[in-house]
């Protein structure tokens, strides 16, 4: 079960690293913070099976931090430091 | 074991390549973005050593909070960038650099594969010394009990951060609000995970620091976590940052120091020396302690990120 | 028993990694950004949902269970968010063009 | 080759890597990315150093690893502090520049708070 597992775990590593080179290439802004979403769920997956492969039980807690500062972190870059964000701002959003 | 190696070359080459565009990126941005994967990744190797209190600290604030903090610094720089990015330092003092930097990465390594065998460890004294606490984590026992002097002289740096940026105001705008006031549909999704996430986040930020008696966990950690949801509710516009002379904030931001600090002397006092808590009382102590300093870290590092006062108290 | 929980894991974990391959493959040749979104929160809410289904049965104790599926629906609840504000900042960006 | 070996060598990498950066990088916010590379690496190498030290059932020496907890929360509020800083300078003086010489860009009005 653990060399199954390793191997999941370098599966996802490497998507992982495909996600950094999507960073890397760009070409929008939005492509590259899909790549930041992947890169924040495929390392809370390689967290989870870490934890499981290495015995280390704490890992899930890591995730659960890592879950809620990832998704803080995202919203800061999809913001940018702005203080409107501007398609989310009344008249831009779809009628509802 | 092979298979184990394999996977830690594995980690270390992902870990390296965002290591790798964090340095070589030319946009300022996706080098941000470079470096909080990094921390990420870093936290996936604290968890292989076997030190999960240390993935959730860089999980939390190395790769979390320093990330927001940067990508907000970056996007403001934003338009100083054009006729930086242009300007490159000369081949030579390239070349020297990279000489250098090989140079100290070579006696790094070599200083790695020397490393003594077998190594020197103090964990043995500290599990001879964890019945005093009554706490089963033997990082929260170093922190707050054996080195307690290091994290209290730790919090006092976190506030004199905090005051050296708040001193970077100008005069006019000393006591106003710090960042630009955020504006979001309150309708829109981002108010809508604003009004949600926080509340799961406050669970977990608490649980962190409860559980940090005896398994991995922490006051630094929680207090990081509960601060990241208060700035989420800010982004989204739900809430203003306070003046920064706002009386009641300031309370908040000296409550941790200064419980650490009448506790210490209590034991100056009482006990034998500065910060020594008698036995029967140390566990209850020591969670007063933390759980004054996850409020006054949580406010602390918000209020790190959220930079000087930029308006008026007012505004 | 516990036989039938290792399939049970290996499974999941293997569809998981399957959907996580999928979300990638997505992003590196789907032709335009709001494809490319699609594609990835297949991996978001798919691949990292089964992950949690095939470590369940590892799980040491029911605590660590319950926290596995909170790690999970908060990335669904941050994921489906950050989704929506990205796929704003796409019709933004094509606009300006 | 034991697990933390793997480890430390990378460590030694991003040390260097983040040297390599601060010297090179003419932006100063690069240079403040770097330098938090450096501190990571030598985090990590001392991280390396506590799991070697595992007794007593412990996954790794405690002592370190609380120090390194110090240690990454005393890097933030440096980083924090050098961020405010270059802000400062950059509403101050037009430009985020470190060169003396360096014409004010055209990016900000200075009297603009």
């Amino acid at each position: 079960m653990t060399e199954f597992l390793t191997t999941a775990l370098g599966f996802i590593l490497a998507i992982l690293a495909v996600g950094l080179i999507r960073i890397l290439r760009g070409p929008g802004d939005a492509d590259r913070m899909m790549a930041a979403q992947l890169i924040g769920t495929s390392g809370i997956a390689a967290l989870l099976l870490l934890g499981t492969v290495s015995g280390v039980p704490a890992a899930v807690d890591v995730a659960l931090t890592l879950a809620l500062l990832a998704a803080f972190t995202s919203i800061a870059f999809v913001k940018k430091g702005t203080s409107r964000f501007e398609a989310d701002a009344p008249g831009s959003t779809e009628a509802e | 074991m092979t298979f184990a190696l394999a996977l830690e070359i594995v980690l270390a080459a992902v870990v390296l390549t965002g290591a790798v565009w964090t340095i070589a990126s030319r946009e300022t941005l996706p080098a941000v973005a470079g470096f909080v994967a990094y921390g990420l990744l870093l936290a996936l190797v604290w968890v292989r050593l076997g030190a999960p209190d240390v993935a959730l600290t860089e999980a939390a604030i190395g790769s979390g909070l320093t990330g927001a903090l940067l990508v907000s610094a970056a996007a403001r720089l934003r338009s100083s960038e054009g006729p930086m990015a242009v300007e490159r330092p000369d081949v030579i003092l390239r070349v020297l650099a990279a000489v250098l930097s090989a140079a100290v990465t070579t006696a790094l390594a070599i200083s790695v594969l020397l490393l003594p065998d077998p190594a020197p460890t103090l964990a043995t004294a500290a599990a001879e010394n964890a019945a005093a606490t009554g706490l089963g984590n033997p990082v929260t026992n170093v922190l707050m009990a054996f080195r307690a002097m290091d994290t209290m002289l730790e919090k006092i740096v976190l506030l004199l951060a905090l005051v050296g940026v708040w001193s970077l105001a100008p005069d006019r705008l000393w006591g106003g609000r710090p960042g630009p006031r955020h504006h979001a549909d309150p309708q829109g999704v981002l108010a809508f995970v604003a009004r949600v996430l926080p509340p799961v986040g406050i669970i977990v930020g608490i649980y962190i620091l409860w559980t940090s008696a005896d398994h991995p966990g922490g006051a630094f950690q929680g207090g990081t976590i509960l601060a990241a949801m208060w700035l989420l509710v800010m982004m989204a516009g739900l809430t203003d940052a306070p003046p920064v002379s706002e009386r009641r904030q300031r309370l908040l931001l000296l409550a941790g120091p200064v419980v650490f600090l009448i506790v210490g002397l209590g034991g100056l006092a009482f006990g034998d020396a500065f910060l020594a808590y008698p036995m029967a009382y140390a566990k209850p102590l020591i969670l007063a302690i933390e759980f004054a300093m996850i409020v006054t870290i949580a406010v602390t590092l918000g209020l790190l990120v959220a930079g000087p006062p930029e308006r008026e108290a007012g505004s | 028993m516990s036989f039938a929980l290792d399939i049970m894991t290996i499974v999941a974990v293997s569809v998981s990694a399957f959907f996580f391959l999928a979300g990638t493959v997505g992003l590196l040749r789907f032709p335009d950004t709001l494809t490319r979104l699609h594609a990835l929160t297949k991996a978001d809410n798919l691949g990292l949902g089964l992950l949690v289904l095939g470590l369940l049965p590892q799980a040491e104790s029911l605590r660590g269970g319950i926290k596995l599926i909170c790690v999970w629906i908060i990335v669904l609840l941050a994921g489906a968010t950050v989704s929506q504000l990205i796929a704003y900042a796409a019709r933004r960006e094509g606009s300006q063009l | 080759m034991s697990a933390g070996t793997v480890f430390g060598l990378c460590a030694a990498v991003a040390v260097g890597l983040g040297l390599y950066g601060v010297i090179t990088n003419p932006q100063p916010l690069r240079k403040i990315l770097a330098f938090n590379l450096i501190g990571s690496g030598v985090f990590t190498f001392f991280g390396v150093v506590a799991h070697r030290g595992a007794a007593a059932g412990f996954g790794g020496d405690p002592i370190p690893q609380a120090l390194v907890i110090t240690g990454i929360v005393v890097a933030f509020s440096a980083t924090a502090l050098a961020l405010a800083l270059l802000l400062r300078l950059f509403q101050a003086a037009g430009s985020a520049t470190l060169r003396a010489d360096a014409p004010p860009s055209a990016g900000s009005d200075p009297a603009k708070p």
